[in-house]
């Protein structure tokens, strides 16, 4: 299955993947119009230390500790692609608890998680982390 | 503290309603031209810093960003014009020669420009290359005189002095490992490897790990000697004599010691922090019968198996040095223009020494037929090649091939900001700052170098085949395929093309 | 108007050759008649014709052939003539006067060897003294043309229609075993008597029907080695071409063809190690003769004749052979013409030569 | 093929789900006592704050059992198994015969002896989704609830019965609350932040005697109440199992195969005890990963494949009007604590690997410090004091931080 992965070696720490999440995940058609005045929260999230950078998101494992802990059933394994139901999730966080690459994040209200679904979710076809990654520091392949 | 009596040359306009803060212009500007104000949650520009790579505008998400030139600007004065003024004050500042880089960026005429190609009506067929083969293979070397044979009468094959094989009539010209990163080099060397042409190491050696690139490099000899030994002469597929380039002819080059680090010392041969300085001559090349001597001795050195190539810059009297080089045992002669490009070279020589490559070129492969020595020695022009079309007008002027730099690094990102010898390259070519240089990832590079010469060579081959020619060596020197259109008698006389409509 | 020279004139055309490799003498009545079906592809604007072994009594003389423009170049010309060669014969070509020709210069031939003093002097050998004189005349005394220059072979041209030119110069009163046609389709002359094809210099006579588009290429190369192309024609380069490579260069005509109408490199690379190693060196030493663009020729030599296409074929030729007679014409109706019944009829592949010779033993 | 499997929550359901990944066409039959489609219990205290309901309660989709070939007898006792003949006796239909069983039976409240309990009319336990309904109906903006047990349990049901009762009062003889996944510090702040909305605690206490709707405690306080809910604690349902001679200590003793000491039986969930490699020791580990994991475990070796589950450890996640707690392994070893601004951590590290961790407010990215626990990953290989501050993956090597971004897990 193709997944996202990540090089640091060309990360720039732009942080643009975040931004583009943030954007394809908004629902809206214009990036200004989506991100003005907020702070953006997105399913990636670049570690940076000032010298080394990299993405993380949903590694889509294949054997997804998550998808066994979660209490409600909300987070399935779709195809191999981890998907979460918001209309079952309670956020108890028990997928946080688990999750080894802390890429499962509370939604901005916190009642709810959310995580990368690989904008299969959104209008952006493919990962848009990747799309507008400049440096080919994000890669969507099969490996 | 002094009046600074210049102006920002740029504008940094910013869309209020675009910009969302993300900061991508401050997190890339190496020039810290963008500053992020938390209190407003705005972001602000300091336009004195700004050199115009558009490294910002590129990147930022919304398009929010805009580089135009400023529009404030000194009394409108047809002879003392902004720029004029501006380095006048910048010299009054500084007491120092003026640097920049890249090429001549003046109002010279361009004749690649007033040059028109030719296509086949009614009295013989264009050829669709799509169909039929369309052929850019060009060896590059010398020739024997003789046809020699076997006893049993059969052509002798091996009597070839060595030859450069190329898929397509197009080679990266030389940009040496500390003037460019080494993600460029790597860029370029995979880049050449694919296409099936050859790179060009410049003056600074040839990193370790580009030794396995060997097959597709030609190694550069210049009069620094940075990083040649023995094993470096061999590694390459030829090696190349630097005499001079267009950018800077007559004189030669500096890497300060700031650049001087880590491998670049270790390839450059040279300790970390020393001023690389090449001098302006070789200093054991005085006088035409030394060039000669170097030439064999570099022959020597490589068991006569690499061909060897001298590259001089087009000067007034380019046409007698490049005969007088053919008869130096040289095998490639490589004539550099006056637009060519460069990492760093004083402003004053790199606008106004030299010769525009067009007319060099002409000049150098007429006078080469008079003597009859043009089948024996090969001729590659460079310096100002901006397309397929100035390829194709080059090579019916009578070039073997072509050496394309500027084109190449603009392929990688160049934007032509000519503030290389600043060594803050947003682009991650011109700079040896690992956060800088990371910028450009070779997979990325070389891709995009591999389609710009592909689809020039798709280009260079539509035009053969407009022109009824499948073969590109039917287009070599075929002057008759161009016209000038706009040049005076003389022009067309140099060119030894006939005028548009005769 | 410009005229051959002043500047380049592509042109297409029809030819056609007739050869006995019995060496039978044919009368030059039945290339007349093979040319003659393919009116249309020339256009009045140029007609001619080479034939070999028509001089045996000369045999072994130079025959030029030399058109005056005046009485002051014949003047000249045969100064220099006189002055390098022993001439056995100087006489007036005969013609016969029709409508159809008009403007005709004076039209000379002259028998003859150089002069053993002459030789020495020049330190040549005797073809190449021979051709150097050739073009000496040709690019320095105004107003003479020398458009023959072989042993035992002449070319008989004009404006006009290749049939009308052949009545003109009375060739039904030649025999050769072998014989050339070529009829003209300029596209922007009015023609002129040296123009027109067949060219030739020493020996080797070239019909040509095309307009190749390596030209320039190829003119620019071959003047370095001491050809001077005076009349910008496809014609005249080719003939230096295969001059330089076959006489200069000692190629065979075979390996001349291989440069001249190379394989491509997608072929070459096909090849066994031998023959690509072979083809590759010959490409890439003479990479700028080889030819591109349309053409058909026809070349006349003493003893033999080639027939050579382009390596795309893009102009028609097609060769027939009856008993000992080979025939080639840009159309079959011209060979049908002259041998309704044929054993053998094909067409060439591009770049594939197609070289009829004398029988072992016969004398050209 | 034969499949049974006494139990119909988290663990049948990774059962069936671990047989299926390798045997598609077995007959499995699940048997349980509730009358219910597999549901997640921890959800019943969502479900009396409204947060969810029955339907969004179904840990499975409608078409499970179907989807899955299972005959599920639902509201169906198993009374006894006959280990010799292999069949399983029902308080209803003919008993059903099996090739390999699966003990998934939980565990039940454990409600210690009262004086005056029996004449308590509105007294509950809080576990299962009848309990929840029962409670739901009596409870009313009257009520005063006395919650007996001030952990996990007794707090969730505070918290979903919250503003819908007049008052809470939570009894538990231990002198804090939550002590089964915090520390001192951490419950107190817990309880701090609980009794700031206003649920009473009081500890170090329990209750002498019942008197009406009055509660006599040992310290001679009292406190009045309409309704009862008793959450001291559960004991894993192993009476089944050991009647066929399963061995047993405080749950159903099992392998890392799920495998009980009989052949062909298994066992997974609240009813067993497992290895807790945090701490080392042989424990009950009622926690519904746990319960899952060992279910799915037990189903492929059950089917015939080859699963291990070594993994165990104890680990929370749960929050209390909107504070939340990540906890996980064990807390015996050297601590770092930071605390300050409604913010509570504490890493516990012991022979060079991280033991366990507390995390109150902050629990971002809690899952790095679980997966240092569960991988045992040596503390120097990391860096740990980077990581002390924030779970992050900047801490591990170059080469780990590549494969873990750019491999297949």
């Amino acid at each position: 299955m193709k997944r996202v992965y990540v090089n640091e070696k060309w990360c720039l720490a732009c942080h643009l993947c975040e931004y583009n999440c943030a954007f394809a995940n908004s629902g809206q058609k214009d990036m200004a119009k989506a991100l003005k005045n907020v702070k953006i929260n997105p399913m990636v999230r670049l570690e940076d230390n000032g010298k080394i950078s990299f993405a993380v998101s949903c590694r889509h494992c294949t054997d997804p500790i998550c998808v066994k802990s979660c209490i409600t059933g909300a987070l399935t394994n779709d195809g191999g692609i981890i998907r979460v139901n918001k209309d079952k999730c309670v956020g108890c966080l028990t997928c946080i608890l688990v999750c080894p690459y802390g890429a499962v994040v509370p939604a901005p209200d916190g009642s709810v998680i959310q995580k990368c679904e690989l904008c299969t979710n959104n209008a952006s076809g493919e990962p848009a982390c990747v799309k507008g990654c400049p440096n080919g520091a994000i890669v969507f392949e099969e490996r | 503290m002094p009046i600074n009596y210049n102006v920002p040359e740029y504008a940094v306009v910013r869309d209020p309603d675009r910009c969302i803060a993300c900061r991508v212009c401050e997190r890339q500007c190496a020039n810290e031209v963008h500053s992020y104000d938390p209190e407003l949650n705005k972001m602000r520009s300091d336009e004195t810093k700004c050199v115009n790579c558009h490294r910002c505008v590129a990147l930022c998400p919304t398009h929010a960003l805009k580089i135009v030139k400023n529009p404030d600007t000194f009394r409108i004065n047809g002879l003392w014009d902004n720029e004029t003024i501006s380095d006048i004050y910048r010299q009054a500042d500084t007491g120092g020669a003026l640097l920049s880089s890249m090429g001549n960026p003046k109002k010279y005429p361009i004749y690649w420009d007033k040059i028109l190609i030719n296509a086949s009506q009614v009295t013989n067929p264009s050829i669709d290359p799509l169909r039929e083969p369309m052929e850019t293979l060009t060896f590059l070397g010398k020739h024997p005189h003789t046809i020699e044979r076997g006893e049993n009468g059969e052509i002798k094959t091996d009597n070839l002095p060595p030859q450069l094989k190329l898929n397509v009539p197009i080679m990266f010209s030389a940009m040496s490992y500390g003037a460019i990163s080494y993600n460029a080099h790597e860029s370029l060397a995979r880049a050449a490897r694919e296409l099936g042409t050859y790179y060009n190491t410049g003056e600074g050696g040839l990193h370790e790990d580009f030794y396995k690139y060997g097959p597709n490099t030609i190694v550069q000899v210049a009069s620094g000697r940075f990083g040649v030994h023995k094993d470096y002469l061999n590694a390459g597929a030829a090696i190349e004599i630097k005499i001079g380039q267009g950018a800077k002819p007559g004189i030669g080059g500096h890497l300060t010691g700031a650049k001087i680090v880590g491998d670049i010392s270790r390839t450059r041969m040279i300790p970390e922090g020393t001023e690389a300085i090449s001098p302006a001559p070789h200093h054991d090349i005085y006088s035409i019968e030394d060039l000669r001597q170097l030439v064999y001795s570099l022959k020597e050195a490589t068991d006569y198996k690499k061909p060897v190539i001298v590259k001089i810059a087009a000067v007034h009297n380019v046409a007698a040095i490049a005969s007088g080089i053919a008869r130096s045992g040289a095998d490639i002669i490589a004539i550099d223009g006056f637009r060519g490009g460069t990492g760093a070279a004083p402003k004053r020589i790199r606008d106004n020494v030299g010769i525009p490559i067009e007319l060099a070129l002409a000049a150098v492969d007429e006078r080469l037929r008079q003597e009859k020595i043009r089948n024996s020695v090969s001729i590659v022009a460079g310096g100002g090649i901006r397309n397929s079309a100035d390829v194709l007008k080059a090579i019916a002027l009578g070039a073997d091939a072509v050496y394309i730099g500027t084109a190449a690094l603009i392929a990688l990102g160049c934007h032509l900001c000519r503030t290389c010898q600043t060594g803050r390259c947003n682009w991650g070519i011109a700079t040896q700052r690992p956060d800088l240089v990371k910028r450009l990832n070779p997979d990325v590079g070389c891709g995009r170098l591999v389609n710009l010469v592909s689809a020039w060579q798709h280009e260079i081959m539509e035009m053969m085949g407009g022109m009824g020619i499948n073969s590109i060596e039917s287009l070599r020197g075929n002057r008759l395929m161009l016209r000038g259109v706009g040049l005076n008698e003389k022009e067309l006389e140099i060119l030894g093309i006939k005028h548009a409509g005769e | 108007m410009q005229k051959e020279g002043d500047v380049r004139i592509p042109s297409g055309c029809a030819i056609s050759g007739i050869f006995s490799r019995s060496g039978k003498r044919i009368s030059g009545e039945s290339i007349v008649r093979s040319i003659a079906p393919m009116h249309d592809r020339s256009n009045g604007l140029g007609g001619g014709f080479a034939a070999y072994g028509i001089y045996p009594k000369q045999r072994g003389l130079y025959a030029f052939h030399v058109f005056y423009d005046s009485v002051r170049a014949k003047a000249e010309c045969e100064k220099i003539i006189t002055s390098n060669f022993d001439l056995s014969a100087a006489e007036k070509i005969p013609t016969r006067r029709i409508p159809e020709i008009t403007d005709e210069p004076a039209i000379w031939r002259y028998f003859g060897l150089p002069f053993k003093k002459a030789l020495e002097d020049a330190a040549l050998d005797e073809r190449e003294f021979v051709a150097r004189f050739v073009m000496k005349v040709n690019t320095q005394v105004r107003g003479a043309y020398v458009f023959s220059s072989g042993k035992n072979m002449g070319v008989f041209k004009a404006v006009g229609f290749p049939e009308d030119v052949g009545r003109f110069y009375r060739l039904d009163e030649y025999e050769g075993y072998c014989w050339t046609a070529h009829g003209r389709y300029p596209t922007n002359t009015p023609g002129w008597w040296g123009g027109a094809h067949p060219f030739a210099l020493l020996d080797y006579s070239v019909v040509h029907n095309g307009e190749i588009s390596s030209y320039d290429a190829n003119r620019r190369f071959i003047e370095m080695f001491g050809y001077k192309c005076t009349l910008l024609t496809d014609t005249e380069v080719i003939t230096y071409i295969i001059d330089f490579l076959n006489r200069k260069k000692h190629l065979s005509l075979e390996e001349a063809a291989e440069v001249i109408a190379a394989p491509f490199w997608s072929e070459i690379g096909r090849m066994g190690e031998k023959d690509r190693a072979k083809y590759t060196y010959l490409r890439n030493m003479f990479s700028s003769l080889l030819i591109t663009g349309p053409f058909s020729i026809l070349l006349g030599y003493t003893g033999g004749m080639m027939a050579l296409n382009d390596r795309l074929k893009l102009r028609s030729m097609v060769v027939g052979e009856r008993g000992g007679m080979v025939y080639v014409a840009s159309e079959e109706c011209a060979i049908r013409e002259v041998e309704p019944s044929l054993d053998r009829l094909w067409s060439p592949k591009g770049g594939e030569p197609v070289i009829i010779t004398l029988n072992k033993g016969v004398e050209a | 093929m034969k499949y049974v499997i006494i139990g119909n929550s988290i663990a049948a359901a990774g059962c069936i789900e671990g047989i299926r990944s390798v045997d598609k066409a077995g007959d499995i039959t699940v048997i349980s006592d509730e009358p219910y489609h597999v549901y997640s219990r921890p959800l019943i205290s969502y479900l009396i704050c409204g947060k969810t309901d029955e339907e969004r309660m179904k840990y499975r989709p409608g078409s499970f059992y179907k989807d899955n070939g299972v005959r599920a007898l639902l509201g169906v006792k198993a009374l006894k198994v006959d280990y010799k003949s292999k069949a399983v006796e029902l308080d209803k239909g003919a008993p059903v015969s099996f090739d390999k069983l699966l003990f998934a039976t939980g565990s039940r409240p454990f409600v210690p002896p009262m004086e005056g309990l029996e004449s308590v009319k509105e007294k509950f336990t809080f576990m299962k989704l009848d309990d929840a309904k029962a409670l739901m109906a009596a409870i009313n903006k009257e009520s005063r609830v006395l919650i007996i047990g001030a952990g996990l349990i007794g707090l969730k049901c505070a918290e979903g019965i919250y503003g819908r009762v007049k008052s809470i009062t939570v009894v538990d003889m231990a002198g804090r609350i939550l002590p089964s996944i915090l520390d001192e510090d951490g419950s107190a702040m817990m309880e701090k932040h609980i009794e700031s909305k206003g649920v009473r605690f009081i500890l170090k206490d329990s209750v002498a005697k019942f008197e009406g709707s009055t509660a006599k405690l040992k310290s001679g306080k009292t406190v009045g109440f309409d309704i009862v809910v008793v959450a001291v604690g559960v004991r894993p349902n192993t009476q089944l199992a050991e009647s066929i001679g399963c061995k047993a200590g405080r749950g159903i003793t099992i392998d890392t195969h799920s495998a009980t000491s009989l052949k062909d039986v298994y066992a997974a969930g609240d009813c067993c005890e497992c290895y807790d490699i945090s701490g080392g020791v042989t424990r009950v580990l009622a926690i519904l990963p746990n319960a899952y994991m060992q279910g799915e475990t037990a189903g492929i070796n059950m089917a015939g494949g080859e699963k291990t589950f070594d993994k165990a450890i104890p680990m929370n996640a749960i929050g209390f009007f909107g504070l939340h707690i990540i906890t996980a392994g064990s807390y015996d070893g050297a601590a770092y604590v930071k605390e300050g601004g409604g913010v509570y951590k504490k890493l516990v590290a012991k022979d060079n690997l991280l033991k366990g961790y507390i995390l109150i407010g902050d629990v971002l990215r809690a899952g790095i410090y679980t997966s240092l626990i569960r991988e045992k990953t040596p503390l120097d290989t990391i860096d740990f004091e980077l990581i002390k501050e924030h779970p992050q993956l900047m801490a591990f090597k170059k080469d780990v931080r590549a494969e873990k971004l750019g491999g297949v897990k």
